[in-house]
């Protein structure tokens, strides 16, 4: 026993401690969980992060603005839009300019286009943690037709980089409405598809009904938020109560369930899917002519205070705190990551439930270790 | 009559009794086991490549893949290349682990397999051994392999090995009474245990259509037990990919893994070859009692065609649950035998009984 | 609850706290030994009822250490941003706020490990991030060297 | 009695889900024509596919930074450095020197651009921020290599000079 385990109160001599990951194949990264049981049924879990810290929030403090964008890329790898847009947004506040409309339909758009590849591949990889190995190539498949939208109008796939302050990298391709079109015309079939394989399976059902539950004040006061708040009853989508970009102007439902178990997290990206494509269809056809990135100086500077942005990436509220000292580089720079908090409550999700419970515990909660570690 | 033509009795009785008659009875008894077990030996090869093939197409074609498709044409050379990496690979030796127990395991498992595909008839006459208490037999041999399961994951000093050697022994414990039950229910109404009888048995129709009601019920029963029994997904706790790394073979490597995953896919087919034996009539060909000139067309096809279609549809269902199911909890793997699984067939096996009573079955 | 009446409630409970009203939140200055109680005052108070601390940063203003709590009400959807800091660089002590919000447990285990401020009555002091053997000293402080990792252009 | 009831329906749905999860996957068996894979290399060229497809990269799709020459060895890069001084990674390197025009002048123009691949991660500042539009991403992705300092690359070619006008 490692002088660390007994530190933490593990070295109770009828607890069974076993190490999961960081090298795992359902931690989705380098997370180690360090888990306790007796038998199959899980005592504590206590995560320990930092495998992949890499200092972001050091590292934007000697980085001018438009270059922190492309780092904010690597937090969570699956939103990567969102975070970008977050920091752009940020500076737009801090130098107080109203981007043009035409930028607001489009960043809203890639944005649910990014939220609905994220919960894609969220779900292929909650069957995989399963045990349903061909979600995980049924979520695969369509996700790709996300992101060759991407790749067609932002150079990338995942790491797309395209927002920059003031607006967008470059104009949208040609292409992008039709494309956005059939996908939505192809996600409509195959969306029931997810339904009918692993949503109303009984297997799954049994394994996910009454699991991992916790209560709405608990979700509040951990910070779960997102989807797996939203799993509880904490209404905390930020496009709803503190709007950002166009969000104010399109009609969509924030999906609630009471339970807070881990099909409710489930039922929650599912709807969610369903209600990023309403936007999308709100959205696609009326994108406005004029520029896409408005006015900017070659170097911004911002004014010297504190801004602080939060905008609802596909896994919970990120927040963007900005220090200024009215340099080109911020002097402070705190990324609030939602799967830090989502994963802080761990342990108060799978005490109690088994070893199977808790890695689809950790499915429902949809972590990705990059934004954990930063 | 046709069927003689596929008769394989004559054939195995001439090398019996030439062995016989130019040795002493102890040289022939043993050439005879030599052969045989050659014979095993190379069947098992072409099987196991087989279903790794078939299996990794199967998945892949479900998944939208193509699956193997680089070495050969359609890949058929693929798993010959991986049994060669598996060969080739190391033996890593485990620190700490009971040495004797750990290298024990895989060999266990694999010689259960052995032990019980030796009494499964594959065509008339085409047997290893022919019990009188055949199916007996194949279920008390077939459920020795978790020993060996069992042993893997003491042995390994992993603690991930020894929850999946629990589970597995939990699991086993469990379905091989289902397995019982359900074949229980076809002795019933074929009145033998020896495999033999039970196939000549079914000359004028298979026993699930035979036995109506109970038997498409024990058959379907004895389906999900036997997916259970072979550690298979769902079924697949023992491994648990997602939760226990790989269960309880994380720690072997090279031809002792393969040893382990040998024997899944030849535990797949014994407990296929089970089902096609006892419940679709094994190598007997598709008869309805009555239609004498259909039934000759019919026995035109040879048996082991017959046989093997039978057996690797059954497989192919249990490929199709696996790639479809997620996995089970413990608690609703344990669940599923006790509450549901084993009073249905309980039940089951009375109303059988009844039904032969009453001479309801055909 | 607007801005002004925050502002008031806010005076009422800790006298010395010195308020800075910007574009986006409100932001109060308190003394660290009156951070705790206010921050549970505001959480326990049914009209204010910050239940939901969104953000909490640690931050290194040279001659002082500060934390920047940023709380919202899930009920009425007001925020404010409380601030107290510390002078002392060498052995920075804050109080807790982990009993009221759970959330804070992480957050506060992330700024010790960036910036060594150490928490009160926290239930689990321990670096979250980084490794205690190998990192020395606390990298997001200004102050910081480190002459193989970090270049300067 | 009731007990008994949700028993039975409960085993119904439970079947029944069970058999409606395994129609999908079914009907991916028998029906190829959704295979979705691309076989790669094989794809490159669009023979020996399943799927007969040729694989096209997106006109946009940032595989590396190039610098485009024309036939007449002539590329638009001035040497000002902006694209360095923008990169936030310090993947480009440019290296200028001086020369005497023929009217006597000293001038500063462009010795070599020193393209880092193996740091670069693709944010494309340095092509939007460049003021004379000297460089490109390509759609080129194929970077493996054996050697490290194979990823080192002079964008500008050999005795190349500045296009007329891109000042």
């Amino acid at each position: 026993m490692t002088e660390e385990n007994k530190n933490s109160g593990l070295d109770k001599e009828e607890e069974y401690i076993i190490n999961i990951g960081p090298q795992h194949p359902s931690t989705h990264g380098v997370l180690r969980l360090v888990v306790s049981l007796k038998g199959e049924i899980v005592k504590s879990v206590e995560p320990h992060c930092g495998y992949i810290h890499r200092g972001i929030e050091k590292m934007c403090e000697k980085l001018t603005y438009p270059q922190i964008i492309h780092l904010t890329d690597r937090l969570d790898y699956l939103s990567a839009h969102i975070n970008n847009e977050a920091v752009c947004l940020c500076v737009e506040k801090a130098l107080e300019i109203e981007v043009p409309e035409r930028v607001k339909y489009i960043r809203a758009i890639l944005s649910e286009l990014t939220r609905i590849q994220s919960h894609e591949l969220w779900w292929c990889s909650f069957g995989m943690d399963m045990g349903a190995t061909t979600c995980y190539f049924y979520g695969l498949r369509d996700r790709e037709k996300v992101l060759d939208i991407f790749e067609e109008t932002c150079g990338g796939r995942m790491i797309v980089s395209y927002n920059t302050p003031g607006g967008l990298m470059n104009d949208i391709h040609p292409n992008f409405q039709k494309r956005v079109k059939e996908f939505l015309k192809h996600f409509r079939k195959k969306l029931p598809e997810y339904d009918q394989l692993l949503t109303g399976n009984v297997i799954m059902q049994e394994r996910t009904k009454n699991i991992g539950i916790i209560s709405r004040e608990d979700a509040i006061s951990y910070g779960v938020t997102g989807p797996s708040g939203r799993g509880s009853g904490f209404s905390c989508d930020v496009r709803k109560h503190h709007p950002y970009g166009i969000y104010d102007k399109v009609d969509f439902v924030e999906p609630l369930y009471k339970t807070g178990d881990t099909f409710s997290r489930y039922k929650v990206r599912m709807d969610e899917m369903w209600e990023s494509m309403k936007i999308i269809e709100q959205l696609i056809d009326n994108i406005p002519e004029g520029d896409y990135c408005a006015k900017m100086k070659p170097v911004i500077k911002l004014p010297e205070g504190e801004y602080y942005q939060r905008v609802e990436a596909a896994r919970g509220e990120l927040g963007v705190y900005i220090n200024s000292r009215g340099d080109k580089y911020p002097y402070r720079l705190k990324l609030r990551s939602p799967n830090l908090s989502n994963l802080s409550a761990l342990n108060v999700l799978a005490s109690g439930f088994k070893i199977a419970d808790l890695i689809a515990i950790g499915g429902s909660l949809d972590y990705v270790i990059p934004d954990i570690d930063r | 009559m046709p069927f003689n033509i596929y008769d394989f009795t004559s054939f195995t009785q001439w090398i019996d009794k030439s062995l016989y008659d130019s040795l002493s009875p102890l040289w022939a008894m043993i050439w005879e086991m030599t052969i045989i077990g050659v014979a095993f030996l190379l069947f098992y090869a072409v099987i196991g490549l087989f279903l790794v093939y078939a299996e990794r197409k199967v998945c892949a074609f479900m998944q939208c893949r193509i699956g193997p498709n680089r070495v050969g044409p359609y890949g058929i050379i693929q798993t010959i290349a991986d049994l060669f990496k598996l060969l080739m690979k190391e033996l890593i030796p485990i620190k700490n682990a009971d040495k004797f127990l750990f290298n024990l395991a895989p060999f266990i498992v694999i010689i259960t397999t052995f032990l019980a595909i030796a009494a499964i008839p594959f065509a008339k006459g085409l047997h290893a051994i022919d019990f009188n208490i055949g199916i007996f037999y194949i279920l008390a041999v077939s459920s020795m392999s978790v020993i060996g399961v069992l042993l893997a994951g003491w042995s390994s000093n992993n603690k991930y090995s020894l929850i999946g050697a629990m589970r597995s022994g939990a699991q086993i414990v469990s379905y091989e009474l289902s397995v019982g039950l359900s074949l229980i229910t076809i002795i019933v109404l074929a009145g033998s245990m020896q495999l033999s009888t039970i196939v000549e048995a079914q000359a004028d129709g298979w026993f699930i259509f035979k036995g109506h009601i109970p038997a498409i019920i024990a058959f379907i029963i004895y389906l999900i037990a036997a997916t259970a029994e072979t550690n298979r997904g769902p079924f697949d706790l023992a491994e648990a990919e997602s939760e226990l790394t790989a269960g309880y073979h994380t720690e072997y490597s090279g031809i002792k893994f393969a040893f382990f995953y040998l024997a899944e896919f030849i535990n797949m087919f014994i407990v296929a070859s089970i089902a096609a034996t006892v419940f679709w009539g094994g190598w007997m060909p598709f008869h309805i009692g009555g239609w004498e000139a259909f039934n000759n067309i019919m026995d035109y096809i040879p048996p082991f065609i017959w046989f093997f279609g039978k057996t690797f549809f059954i497989i192919f269902i249990i490929m199709w649950f696996k790639w479809t199911f997620p996995r089970l909890r413990i608690d609703q793997l344990l669940t599923l035998e006790w509450k549901y699984l084993l009073p249905i067939n309980l039940f089951n096996v009375l109303l059988m009984a009844f039904i032969v009573l009453m001479g309801w079955h055909f | 609850m607007e801005n002004s009446q925050l502002k008031e409630r806010i005076l009422s409970l800790v006298p010395e706290a010195e308020i800075v009203e910007t574009k986006q939140y409100l932001n109060a200055i308190i003394p660290k030994e009156k951070l705790h109680f206010l921050a549970k005052s505001l959480r326990e108070a049914e009209d204010t009822s910050f239940d939901y601390l969104f953000c909490l940063t640690g931050l290194d203003l040279m001659d002082s250490l500060e934390v920047i709590y940023h709380i919202e009400s899930t009920k009425y959807h007001h925020c404010i941003v409380l601030k107290t800091s510390t002078t002392d660089r060498e052995n920075p002590i804050l109080d807790s706020v982990t009993d009221i919000w759970h959330t804070a447990d992480y957050h506060e285990r992330e700024v010790f490990d960036f910036f060594g401020i150490k928490f009160n009555n926290h239930p689990d002091m321990r670096k979250l991030f980084l490794d205690e053997t190998r990192i020395e000293g606390f990298p997001f402080r200004k102050d910081y060297v480190d002459e193989i990792n970090i270049v300067e252009r | 009695m009731n007990s008994i009831i949700n028993y039975f329906t409960g085993l119904y749905k439970g079947v029944k889900s069970l058999v409606i999860g395994m129609k999908v996957t079914g009907y991916y068996f028998f029906h190829p024509s959704e295979i979705v894979t691309q076989q790669y290399p094989e794809n490159r060229i669009g023979k020996n596919t399943r799927t007969r497809k040729k694989l096209e990269m997106f006109e946009r799709c940032k595989g590396e930074v190039i610098m485009p020459h024309n036939e007449k060895n002539e590329n638009r890069c001035t040497g000002c450095g902006i694209c360095e001084m923008n990169c936030p990674n310090g993947t480009i390197e440019v290296i200028s020197k001086f020369i005497t025009t023929e009217e006597g002048k000293k001038k500063k123009v462009l010795d070599k651009h020193i393209y880092h691949l193996g740091m670069c991660t693709f944010c494309g500042l340095c092509v939007k921020t460049c003021p004379s539009k000297a460089l490109a991403f390509s759609t080129h992705f194929e970077h493996a290599v054996f050697n490290r300092a194979k990823l080192n690359k002079v964008l500008n070619h050999e005795g190349s000079t500045l296009m007329k006008g891109a000042e």
